[in-house]
């Protein structure tokens, strides 16, 4: 009973980073309509710079303001200057210049900073807080929990409240009706991608103190389930990211536990497949378009 | 298939011989391992500069293959077939150069001093051409979980392993000392999912108390870490590829190591103890032609591995060839430069059969008087290590 | 109508999406070598009897009846039981040539190549299409597309034909030569039903009116009966446009 | 100089009004040969004019690049005397002018209140003075109430259509470009449309540029009919006249 | 009987063997590692052609096209090694062998392909990412898959009558293009006839496919499986080739690089395809040569070597991407847009007899 209390407790923690990386994805979903596979890659360059941050000044805070920033700027660049050349008639291209993207970013990471993992430390304890003599989370789990719980919250009065998560939303799916609106569909496109690859910095930089360290590949692994919990959650819905990110975080945690970490990939592919046979938009899918 | 005796052998020149290697520059194993050829390297070029073997420089190619059997087997046929390399020297990593094995012997190319500790390199009846470096991981397992037990008959012991072929040899290893229900845990990792709390959550839930690791060096300091922020204080035992000091200071960072790794044990089969004088020697060797890299276990394993490979070279004779080489390994003559002499003979490609507990105190790794072990027959036994001397400046010479 | 059984019969259909009944309790037949036109209001429902009749979506609760048996419960089952229906959209693949529209129905038909092409050939010659074989469709102007999207539903001769606002953004002149289609399409035993509002055309070509009124039938009969009916007026027509 | 054209002339000049919306010298075309050559158009304020011409005239082609959609090889658009050529469409939208443009132009993804407050993002400020046009638009658009909570891409083509009209006279526009609004709607639905554009262009000033196939429709409430055949005006003159032309019916309008 | 007569099929069919004829002599001019990567661009070229389909013609973006190439792969080791490991000899178990590739991928394909007619786009995309994420563990899991290491390939020899004539490489290159003959030859008839149409139909409008006959789940588990046949029959070349199968050798990073090769060669191409799979072999051989020839410093030629071909790649596929979104095989020749192309039905010329398709 305390083991598992224990590792729904550490799977709660894990999954709050994954949904929070899956929700950035999220974002760049309703606002550019892309899945961003680059997402990973971009946010570690941040990272990198959170990094540099930290190692001069010795600020963990200033070095979270650093990646939230340098976020910004890396989605600034990627739309302003890659992305927004791309044919947007169908999804493919932009998905594949991502994925050209991402291959660049890494080798470029790679070729300046080698292969070594570079530690980063968390700046509050990860030592459990013990609740009876079940260990539960730690200051620093409960840290990223309301980092991402404000995130979430801010992210969703922003959509679903304000007028520019309205434009936001328009400008992704209908840009030349949003342009005769008045809308800068352009700087919608752009504020979204901003907004995403900054939420995505962060997931990452709260990642790397609980893993190896920094390098090109720490958070591939992070994409691959944040896209999954995404993918698993409906796309479209920052609900759905939370929901399946903390789904996926402790099934991961529990399968590891109890029936080894090799069978957690397994476990994953058997989710995503059940629940997208059951509903292939995802859990939390709007409404199917009507067909004819 | 090379010809008669006038003939020159594949990659030896007039002023050169030419070998090559695999290994991950890039991909999942790079971040633990891309140093070890670049040591290689260093060390060649010393021995270059010194007037190489027989008046030969070495070429030293070395491929890049991600740690990806694919890449493995395109990047060795290259250099077999392309770059017509003498040997393959050191190639790393259990799946990938397994995936070249066949091809290696069929075309009956050395294949020498593989990195890993697998058991499959020491086949000398499939793989004639075939010959291990590192000590096996059964060996490992063995001894460590023997060390433990000398000191403490009821510790409660647990394994941490990777979740293939290393894991599981080295947990075979360690109930050869416990015992086939010696081991109170065993929990896995995978190199794709770098969060291992929920392991360490069991082990610590078990009551484990002696922490063996099968694990690469990322993994040892993820390890350690993620259990200290739990509150968590076993003892710690790894592998010789998991448990290299500076690589884990370098990886949990140089404030917190000393206190976290006060007392963690380990073992090697190569002098990398401070102030031995292979170690000296590596040190300025790396200084010089390593662009001062960091000086870790990599290095010493890399430019180890070029020594032994030059000791082979040197009594090959003037004009080696491939017969004379494996010839020469096969007969037992080839010291090396560890912590005992090669055991290489022709019924037997491992190099070493023993080990040298190492144990960190005070920021300092270092040997443990009287803790080394033999593991041989599904037995430990204890032994004497029996240092290989530094000669002539580590420029093999007769 | 006559004693014979008719193309399409549908009884007592209902349609509801979540908390919206979109058809409720709708009947009615369309004969052999009939043309029913079903009009009302937007939203009334007319082109959810098309995707129910095609197998789009599942009614609660009713029957569709082809030819006296059960319709389909796929839609890739139509064309066999020589069922066409074009989109309120024009719904045309983008992609591919014209003629290469038409081959697409063709290519389930059990019909070797040279036959298919024939067949496609002379429905385009038709429609007056035939230069355009190898255009691109999207290279066409409105009123050609719009003429592809009908050949695509002709090509493989269908017996009951669902046209969608076939009419909607044409010109005057194309109405004419499509009501002229429709109505040889009667000659040839062709039982048409239509959804259209554009008023005229629907009185000249259609021999019965149904009218739909959110989701319900309000009227059905000859046009005239409909045009003057003063529920229709109110409902559809409004005032200036009966006029 | 004809009598159709000088009639032309009278009307379009209005004396010293300036233009609402005027095109000059317009030349625009996608690859080939220009698909509208040298147009000069003066709608002036309150105006509602009926754009004719058979299909592939060049009609929408004249609306995409008066909102700036497309951008002419040559020419000028003015907006209220101001030379709107190198703005930007949102620019555009922003200063006044609307366009619905062919074929059910809604953002499928949002619900149809969403919609309908986009809409007024621009020229009506304050979440309030929003809620209320959305809300009295409701009343002109019953349907619409009805599915207000709907996605888009859940709405029937009529909807759809009434959708993006409603949309866009909730913006309150100067300028209102309709590519065939009537294209899907039921009969009474454009008279309804119709009647509310006549009825904005005399209470409010708008001026409304009105593509239509629905010929008949269009001239019944349009002051002056505007017909254009491969790229240029072969007819400009008020409604009445060119409705009771049988010669241009017959060689532009098909009837 | 004149070209003219003959029908699309033979025509086909004529011109792959005829191409097939010509790479097998220019295997006697190959040293032998040109004749290995020889065979693994015929190998790497099955995979590419059935996923520039998928991708070109169904819109079916899959990430996981190595995990097809790997099930043929598995599917040769288990069967062709067990059939060794008996004794048996000769060419049995090499044929029985490609059977077993075909059915284990077959299955795979399909039941990805089930998957892939409900989902749409991304949702694909993510599904098969998760799949290739997990092959490993699958193959750690699952027993007699050998795990990491993978499983031995028997070797296969050349025949003794043809020893003298040709070497081991050139043998196998013979094999792979054979194979990749067998493979693509099904793929361009699919893509120029009836079922080719009746994808990008499906791609075009899904309910006006329905409402014209054609089933979209149907077209799209078809593609997914032919698609995988022949992934499945290029795995198995690559195991014949390495004597060795294993879940490292397909991971993320080949799916993707499948991906460049289609879309850097043009999606929907088959010549794209062959464009994009020489590239993928030989580029990284390319490039490692040359910076090893430029003489650069060891620490430097440490870093760039491997990072640099992925930095090239990525490069290429955005350019591409951007640049040419018709790919290479589009931009170098505008009307040579495929060879195939030009034996695409004419479908308004005069003499329809080379149209007895059925
Ligand atoms: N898939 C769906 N989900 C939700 N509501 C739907 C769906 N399909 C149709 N509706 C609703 O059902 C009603 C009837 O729609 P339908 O498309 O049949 O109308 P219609 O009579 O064809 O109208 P129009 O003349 O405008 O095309 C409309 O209110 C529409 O919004
Ligand atoms: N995006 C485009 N690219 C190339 N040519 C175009 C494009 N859009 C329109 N055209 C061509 O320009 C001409 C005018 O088209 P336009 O759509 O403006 O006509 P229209 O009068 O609106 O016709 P309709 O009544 O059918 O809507 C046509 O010949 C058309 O083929
Ligand atoms: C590189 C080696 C020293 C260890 C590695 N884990 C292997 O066996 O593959
Ligand atoms: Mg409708
Ligand atoms: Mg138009």
């Amino acid at each position: 009973m305390d083991r598992l209390a224990f590792l729904l407790a550490t799977g709660l923690a894990r999954g709050l980073v994954i949904a929070l990386f899956a929700l950035s994805l999220v974002i760049i979903w309703r606002a550019a309509r892309i899945v961003n596979f680059a997402q990973a890659a971009m946010a570690t360059v941040a990272v990198y710079v959170a990094y540099a941050v930290v190692t001069w000044t010795g600020s963990y805070w200033l070095a979270l303001v650093a990646a939230v920033v340098t976020g910004m700027l890396v989605g600034f660049a990627v739309e302003r200057w890659l992305i927004r050349r791309v044919p947007r008639d169908n999804p493919l291209p932009g998905m594949i210049v991502a994925i050209g993207l991402v291959m660049i970013l890494h080798s470029v990471i790679g070729i300046l900073f080698g292969p070594r993992h570079v530690p980063m430390r968390a700046p509050f304890s990860r030592e459990p807080l013990y609740v009876g003599d079940v260990a539960v989370l730690s200051p620093y789990d409960l840290f990223v929990l309301l980092l991402a719980l404000g995130i979430v919250v801010a992210l969703a009065v922003l959509f679903n409240r304000t007028t520019l998560g309205l434009q936001l939303r328009a400008a992704a799916t209908a840009p030349e009706v949003s342009r005769l609106l008045g809308i800068r569909v352009p700087r919608m496109v752009t504020i979204g991608w901003m907004l995403s690859s900054a939420v995505a910095a962060v997931a990452v930089l709260l990642l790397i103190p609980t893993e190896l360290g920094l390098n090109a590949h720490s958070a591939d692994i992070l994409f691959v389930h944040a896209f999954t919990v995404a993918v698993l959650g409906g796309l479209d819905s920052p609900v759905g990211a939370i929901v399946g990110g903390v789904a996926v975080g402790v099934l991961i945690t529990l399968v590891t536990g109890f029936l080894g970490a090799g069978m957690a990939p397994i476990a994953v592919l058997a989710l995503l497949t059940l629940v997208l046979l059951v509903r292939p938009g995802g859990i939390f899918a709007v409404k199917e378009a009507r067909a004819a | 298939a090379c010809g008669g005796a006038d003939e020159a052998a594949p990659g030896v020149a007039e002023d050169s011989i030419t070998i090559g290697t695999h290994q991950p520059l890039t991909g999942p194993a790079a971040s633990g391992y891309a140093g070890i050829s670049a040591a290689t390297k260093a060390y060649f070029d010393y021995l270059n500069d010194n007037g190489g073997i027989h008046g030969r420089t070495i070429e030293y190619l070395v491929k890049d293959d991600g740690y990806n059997p694919a890449n493995t087997q395109t990047v060795v046929r290259e250099l077999v077939q392309q770059d017509e390399v003498f040997a393959l020297l050191n190639g790393l990593g259990t799946p990938p150069h397994s995936s070249v094995l066949d091809f290696l012997n069929q075309n009956e190319v050395p294949d020498l001093f593989v990195a890993s500790g697998a058991e499959l390199w020491n086949q000398p009846e499939e793989y004639p051409y075939t010959f291990a470096f590192n000590v096996d991981y059964v060996v490992e397992g063995a001894a460590l979980a023997q060390h433990f037990l000398d000191a403490d008959p009821d510790a409660v012991v647990c394994v941490l392993g990777q979740d293939d072929d290393f894991g599981e040899s080295f947990l075979a290893g360690v109930k050869i000392a416990t015992g086939e229900d010696g081991v109170s845990e065993y929990q896995t990792y995978s190199t794709s999912n770098q969060d291992v709390t929920a392991q360490l959550g069991a082990m610590q839930a078990a009551g484990c108390e002696v922490n063996l690791l099968a694990t690469i060096n990322g993994f040892t300091a993820l390890s350690v870490g993620t259990a200290a922020q739990m509150g968590y204080f076993p003892q710690w035992g790894a592998s010789s590829s998991g448990g290299d000091y500076p690589t884990l200071v370098e990886l949990l960072g140089e404030d917190v190591a000393p206190q976290l790794l006060q007392g963690f044990v380990s073992l090697n089969y190569l002098q990398n103890a401070p102030g031995n004088e292979w170690t000296e020697l590596f040190e300025e060797i790396n200084a010089e032609y390593n662009g001062g890299a960091i000086f870790d276990g990599n290095v010493v394993y890399g430019m180890s591995v070029g020594y032994t490979f030059a000791e082979a070279l040197l009594k090959a004779g003037e004009d080696p060839t491939r017969e004379a080489l494996l010839e020469v390994i096969e007969s037992g003559e080839l010291v090396g430069n560890g912590s005992f002499p090669l055991t290489y003979s022709a019924d037997n490609h491992a190099a070493y059969d023993s080990v040298q507990i190492a144990v960190v105190d005070a920021g300092v790794q270092d040997f443990v008087e009287g803790a080394a072990y033999r593991v041989a027959d599904g037995a430990v036994t204890p032994v004497e290590p029996q240092h290989v001397p530094l000669t002539n400046d580590g420029v093999p010479s007769e | 109508m006559s004693s014979t059984i008719p193309r399409l019969e549908i009884d007592g259909l209902t349609v509801a999406f979540g908390g919206l009944t979109a058809l409720d309790d709708v009947s009615f037949t369309v004969g052999e070598a009939e043309t029913v036109a079903l009009i009302g209001p937007n939203g009334a429902g007319k082109t959810t009897v098309f995707n129910a009749v095609c197998a789009l979506l599942r009614p609660r609760s009713g029957t569709i009846r082809i030819n006296g048996e059960p319709a389909p419960s796929s839609t890739t089952g139509l064309s066999a039981r020589k069922v066409s229906r074009t989109l309120q959209g024009l719904g045309l693949f983008e992609s591919m040539s014209v003629v290469e529209n038409l081959l697409v129905p063709l290519s389930s038909l059990d019909l070797g190549a040279e036959q298919r092409l024939g067949k496609a050939r002379r429905t385009l010659a038709r429609l007056g299409l035939a230069e355009h074989a190898r255009s691109p469709v999207a290279s066409l102007p409105y009123p050609e597309r719009k003429r592809v999207a009908l050949a695509r539903a002709l090509v493989t001769d269908p017996r009951l034909l669902l046209l969608d606002e076939p009419a909607g953004g044409l010109g005057s002149e194309d109405i004419d030569a499509l009501a002229e289609t429709v109505r040889g399409l009667a000659g040839q035993g062709c039982s048409v039903l239509l959804v259209e509002h554009h008023v005229d055309f629907v009185m000249e070509v259609a021999d019965r009116v149904v009218v739909l009124d959110f989701g319900r039938v309000v009227a059905c009969g000859t046009p005239d009966e409909v045009r003057h009916d003063p529920a229709v007026e109110a409902a559809y027509l409004g005032l200036e446009a009966a006029a | 100089m004809t009598a159709d054209a000088r009639a032309a002339e009278a009307v379009t000049s209005h004396g010293t009004t300036p233009a609402m919306l005027a095109v000059e010298g317009l030349v625009v075309g996608y690859s080939g040969a220009p698909v509208i050559d040298g147009m000069q158009l003066r709608l002036p304020p309150g105006q509602v004019v009926a754009l004719l011409g058979a299909n592939g005239a060049g009609k929408t082609t004249l609306l995409r690049t008066v909102s700036g959609l497309v951008a002419p090889r040559s020419g000028r658009v003015r907006l209220d005397g101001e030379d709107v050529t190198q703005t930007t469409v949102e620019d555009r939208a922003r200063r006044g002018l609307a366009q619905v443009p062919e074929g059910h132009s809604i953002v499928t993804e949002l619900t149809v209140d969403e919609n309908l407050h986009l809409g007024g993002l621009w020229r009506l400020p304050g979440t309030k003075a929003r809620r209320a046009a959305v809300d009295e638009m409701y009343q002109t658009f019953e349907p619409l109430a009805r599915r207000r909570a709907s996605l888009g891409h859940q709405l029937s083509g009529g909807e759809r259509q009434m959708l993006a009209l409603a949309r866009a006279l909730i913006a309150r526009p100067r300028v209102l470009l309709l590519d065939e609004p009537s294209l899907g709607l039921a009969p009474r639905v454009v008279a309804q449309l119709f009647a509310i554009l006549r009825d904005a262009a005399e209470r409010t000033g708008l001026t409304v540029l009105l593509a239509e196939q629905n010929v008949t429709s269009a001239l019944s409430i349009a002051d002056r009919g505007v017909v254009v055949s491969l790229g240029a005006i072969v007819a400009d003159a008020p409604a009445e006249k060119i409705a009771a032309d049988p010669a241009l019916r017959h060689a532009y309008l098909g009837f | 009987m004149t070209i003219k007569n003959l029908s699309r099929i033979q025509k086909i069919a004529l011109r792959g063997i005829g191409l097939a004829a010509v790479a097998v002599a220019v295997t006697f001019v190959l040293s032998p590692y040109q004749n290995y990567q020889l065979a693994f661009v015929a190998a790497v070229f099955c995979a590419t052609a059935g996923l520039t389909l998928l991708i070109g013609l169904t819109g079916q973006l899959s990430l996981g096209h190595a995990v097809l190439m790997a099930a043929g792969g598995y599917g040769y080791a288990l069967v062709a090694g067990p059939m060794s490991a008996a004794g048996i000899g000769g060419p049995l178990p090499l044929l029985a062998g490609l059977l077993g590739a075909l059915a284990l991928a077959g299955v795979v394909g399909g039941l990805l392909g089930l998957a892939g007619a409900r989902l749409k786009g991304p949702y694909l995309a993510g599904l098969t990412l998760a799949l290739v994420i997990a092959l490993p563990a699958f193959t750690s899991q699952i027993p007699g898959l050998g795990g990491d290491q993978g499983m031995r390939v028997p070797f296969v020899g050349v025949p003794d009558g043809l020893r003298p004539l040709v070497g081991v490489e050139q043998w196998h290159a013979w094999i792979a293009v054979v194979i990749a003959l067998l493979a693509v030859t099904p793929l361009a008839i699919i893509r120029t006839g009836r079922t080719g149409m009746r994808m990008r139909a499906v791609h075009g409008d899904e309910v006006a496919a329905k409402l014209a006959g054609v089933s979209p789940a149907r077209v799209k588990t078809g593609a997914f499986v032919v698609g995988a046949l022949s992934a499945g029959l290029g795995g198995a070349v690559l195991a014949v080739l390495t004597q060795n199968v294993s879940p490292g050798a397909y991971d993320l990073n080949f799916s993707l690089l499948l991906l460049v090769a289609v879309v850097v060669g043009g999606l929907g191409s088959l010549v794209g395809a062959a464009v994009g799979a020489f590239l993928v072999v030989l580029l990284p051989w390319l490039i490692d040569t040359a910076t090893g020839a430029m003489g650069l410093s060891t620490e430097l030629e440490q870093r760039l070597s491997g990072d640099l071909v992925v930095l090239v790649f990525g490069a290429l596929l955005v350019l591409v991407t951007i640049v040419w979104p018709g790919g290479l095989s589009n931009a170098l020749s505008g009307r040579f847009s495929s060879l195939v192309d030009r034996f695409r039905p004419r479908v308004d010329q005069p003499a329809p007899q080379s149209l007895t398709e059925r």
